[in-house]
């Protein structure tokens, strides 16, 4: 079956600023993503988990992005905006993808 | 003294603290025990539905005394100037850099719903009754202490920390939200309303309540387990010092005011409690160079315990001798 | 109808009602309360079980009279017939492709449970019995109008929507097992069962469906913001007329069994409600090109709060009146 | 005998054990009724405090009398002894290889803490009383046979399979800490404490494990229905003879030491049931090649149904007899 | 350490599309799939979340298998049979994977 | 914007052995993870789903580390001694990763 070459880029960073991301992300005309919840890790910051936690402070989230090779720049400047200050690491990975229409 | 120690005997054997030392120790043996999260979010939107809702129908029952306009202004400039105490006390006693002095002082301006909750249920067992407008006050004092932190810190600098979507974040931030509006729908709907509900937010409450601090205490004791000692002797000292500070700011305001005992305790409680909820996921947004394992676990592993156990017998024994209750 | 209208804002000043304003109201204003996916799903078991025992249990009480069959028989056709209707209202009054017209009707023909037990709590409320088999009826409802709908469509095309995998899915999805399971268990054990499980699912009740319908307030309030303006004034209309219709078929139905008026109440209910758990699920499987957020948000957004606030106070009238009860 | 099958009918017809039959079933039936992890989670850490709590307030109400000390002794007795018993007999009778019979004896000398509670709830039905330090007994049970069962073993081969960090998960996993964490909180607090937490605790008890146990049957049903077939008759033969010996084994324990009838039942009963929690997360960590599937399955999906429907009217009916009570 | 190079195939996809997919993959001999759960995301049907929902027919879940690239195509083609007419994001990426003796 | 290399590791792994893994991890000097929950999956042990679980035996969780090449195999070998008796899945993608001071 016939495949496309993309980006996968995916966004790891804290839960409070998923909305201030996903809203610079479609300012930016990405309005393609998925969410996948964090329930733990270690960093600089020592390690931490959300279990049994309450506080809207803890907890870190996922935010992914299958985008085309010439986008991800425009994807890529969105984000570090937020993600600048703030905790937070971005990766980038070769996929392809079936369907590309969809993108 | 006697009084106050045979007091906080007292209140250390109840299920309720006991339940949060069992929590820190569970955490600090390093057990496995767990809440999950669902679990404990779900249990604290039902403590603050009921909380708030019963504040609303004691209200609609007794209706609303004179005091009630004084008691939430004394609540706004607790809220906003305790931070200003808080701030400059750090800076005496621990060497914590500015933006973590301001961070950690807009928690302690600002208020924990939970010992406050707590506070209400030693009232109870103990047949204190209080203003049920209360929950309308912790309501109000949530935000303001955030604003001082964040000017504390603009003083220093120029850079904008507030935005409209921060500000809005913070004042429609959900356990506000819910508080307000379960307060609101209890008023509306009065005793007939209390009634119908009252096997669902009355009688289970304490039991509630007993699991979701043993939670608290997991989540506490994980807290300084992790952070073993990174907070110096300075920092510790200071999150013991200052609720008695607090409380004391809170018991002047309510003689001041007239409120009963019961609302004098309240009133001492909120000024003395730390946030954990609202103020550092502010803080995250707004100062996101502060420290969170500092203000965390000052808030979370150090002053709530000893509100829990130590300070609300303390802040009973004494608004009764202050008011005389 | 000055009847009416204080039925209508008694029932608005309940706790229940105005939970889920406050869970649409939150929404409305961007508010990050939530409730955890787990505790929604919990609660929704928590009142599925309940309802249904309670339902078995008081047919184990009272007996089944003569009408139980043609009360089930009724539920079929009403199940099957109203999307009939349905769609041509919705072919007449909107600009919806042929596809989402079905997936729409399908929605309508099908049942709401929470609407079930919110005019529940209100019968009791006001203490109107009604038959317990009124739950076997309702989990009859919920399937029927998914076939009518598909049917609706493979009229227009030749290629088949139905597999067997999807039929076993929609008559042996969670809810329908849960409600006929409780049922089946409420019915072997009686009131003894009854008693011993009382404390557990009829004293808090009520609370539950509080938490509950604050969490489908803040559901339905993020539909409504997020798709805004999506939905034309013609769908709109139908979302309030359709319920209106269903429901007078209801009660033409029940006044020809010969209901008690509870009963013809909660028969009107049920056809004037419509479904967004089972049939949605239905539709993404079967109809995958009808857009999920007109039906979603008609379902969700429109017609179940007019149900909860307008709807279920105006049944109760209309039952009264025709029914002499 | 006649008796025990009217009692084994009684104890079928309850909405406890329905709920059971019910989650078993909608699983066979491949219904996609399911509750979420954390409500799950969240409903046993319920069922473990209350019924630690009820032990503690219960001893510190009725006094310990001589037999706690022989009790708790026999319960180790028991809890290190059965495996070697449960191990040759699956020798014997399937052919299993040694580690997988060592780890399914594991459980068998171990507890399963929900079974306790279900026989619990049906003494209380009865109006039979019980000692209530066998919530301690059951605690101290959890982990000797997993010491057992780790020795069948290592007398096999020379690699260590228990480090220090896995002892300290088994003697401090969260199950035994909640357990006796609660007994000590219901010990302190005692009679007050249990009125001031009982409509929490007490009241809606039976109703939670009815939900509980439907999602035990899920997860049961699931799991026979994955590996139909991957067990042997002789060990589903194993499943069901085991717990009959152990009960034997437990009712002797008794008689020696002089319990009450209740107390006889749940010594019988624990040292008839196998867990599914403790050991089979200790030996996916200890014994990794044995195979979970055996396990879990006879545990979970033979013999923890058949203790609940048969198992607990059976231990009954024999420890009345047996006692004279 | 010795690796082997794989094939990573995430297949991001309505729940309640997930038994049927699961069941294709197995029809096809790909017994190899771990799921995560999708909490929220955007795409042109625009935004959506997993909180407070009760509905089956919100909520996606990611399929990721790993899978020796001979077997690829079986595995594209079982997943699009399925995905087809549904929504449904399909990736491949190139991995090393430690212990290819279990794929 | 300015990206590095740098390697993706995705350990799959059974939720009781998170901490031994992470024990490890940190032992070797890996100190940055980020933690998913598995919610389901099939193996060669048959599948499994951890809806209604309430025992720690069940379910399993992903640990993912973003890592500079010169330390992958360290990682991989800490990593393959806790992972190497027990049912676990490791694997390894090239990935750009922005901000490298963070690694
Ligand atoms: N190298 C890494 N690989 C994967 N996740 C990381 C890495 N570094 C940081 N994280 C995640 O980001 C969070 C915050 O990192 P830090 O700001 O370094 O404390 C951690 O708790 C992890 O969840
Ligand atoms: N480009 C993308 N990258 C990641 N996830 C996507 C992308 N497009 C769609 N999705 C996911 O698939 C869901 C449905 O997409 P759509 O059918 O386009 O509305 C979205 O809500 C996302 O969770
Ligand atoms: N090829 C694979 N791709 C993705 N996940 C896998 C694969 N093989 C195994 N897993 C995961 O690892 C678990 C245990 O695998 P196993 O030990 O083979 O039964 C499975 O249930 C999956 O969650
Ligand atoms: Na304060
Ligand atoms: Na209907
Ligand atoms: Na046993």
């Amino acid at each position: 079956m016939k495949t496309h070459k993309a980006k996968r880029v995916v966004i790891t960073i804290e839960a409070i600023m998923q909305k201030r991301l996903t809203d610079a992300l479609e300012s930016a005309g990405v309005t393609g993503y998925s969410i996948l919840d964090v329930i733990g890790g270690s960093g600089r910051s020592g390690p931490w988990t959300s279990e049994g936690q309450i506080s809207r402070a803890s907890g870190m989230v996922q935010v992914i992005c299958i985008i085309r090779e010439e986008r991800l720049d425009t994807l890529i400047d969105a984000a570090f905006d937020v993600v600048d200050k703030h905790i937070g690491v971005v990766t980038i990975t070769d996929v392809e993808v079936l369907r590309a229409e969809r993108f | 003294m006697a009084d106050i120690l045979s007091l906080a005997a007292d209140n250390l054997l109840s299920p309720v603290i006991l339940s949060f030392i069992l929590g820190v120790a569970a955490a600090l043996g390093r057990s496995d025990l767990s809440v999950p999260e669902a679990a404990a979010k779900g249990m604290s939107i039902y403590l603050l539905f009921a909380i708030g809702f019963k504040g609303g129908a004691s209200v609609a029952d007794h209706g609303v005394d004179g005091t009630l306009i004084a008691t939430i202004g004394a609540g706004l400039v607790l809220s906003a100037g305790l931070p200003l105490v808080a701030f400059n006390l750090l800076r005496i006693m621990t060497k914590m850099s500015r933006v973590d002095a301001a961070a950690v002082a807009g928690h302690y301006g600002s208020i924990s719903i939970v010992t406050f909750v707590a506070a209400t249920s030693v009232l109870q067992g103990r047949g204190i009754s209080s203003e049920g407008y209360m929950v309308a006050v912790a309501a109000v004092m949530e935000a303001p202490a955030i604003l001082s932190a964040l000017w504390l810190i603009s003083t220093g600098g120029s850079d904008r920390r507030m935005d409209g979507t921060l500000l809005r974040e913070i004042l429609l931030n959900g356990s506000i939200v819910l508080l307000v509006g379960a307060f609101f729908i209890g008023l509306a709907t009065g005793q007939d309303g209390l009634a119908s509900i009252s096997s669902f937010i009355v009688a289970p409450f304490t039991g509630v309540l007993c699991l979701f601090l043993l939670d608290m205490g997991l989540v506490a004791g994980r807290g300084l387990r992790d952070v073993r000692g990174s907070l110096g002797y300075g920092a510790v000292a200071f999150g013991i010092m200052m609720p008695v500070i607090g409380s004391l700011a809170g018991l002047a305001a309510a003689l001041l005011i007239g409120l009963s005992t019961g609302g004098s305790v309240l009133l001492m409680v909120l000024s003395a409690s730390a946030s954990y909820i609202a103020v550092p996921a502010a803080m995250r947004v707004a100062l996101p160079e502060a420290n969170p394992s500092i203000y965390l676990t000052l808030s979370l592993g150090i002053t709530f315990p000893f509100n829990l156990t130590v300070g609300i017998p303390l802040y009973v024994t004494l608004a009764q001798l202050a008011t005389g209750g």
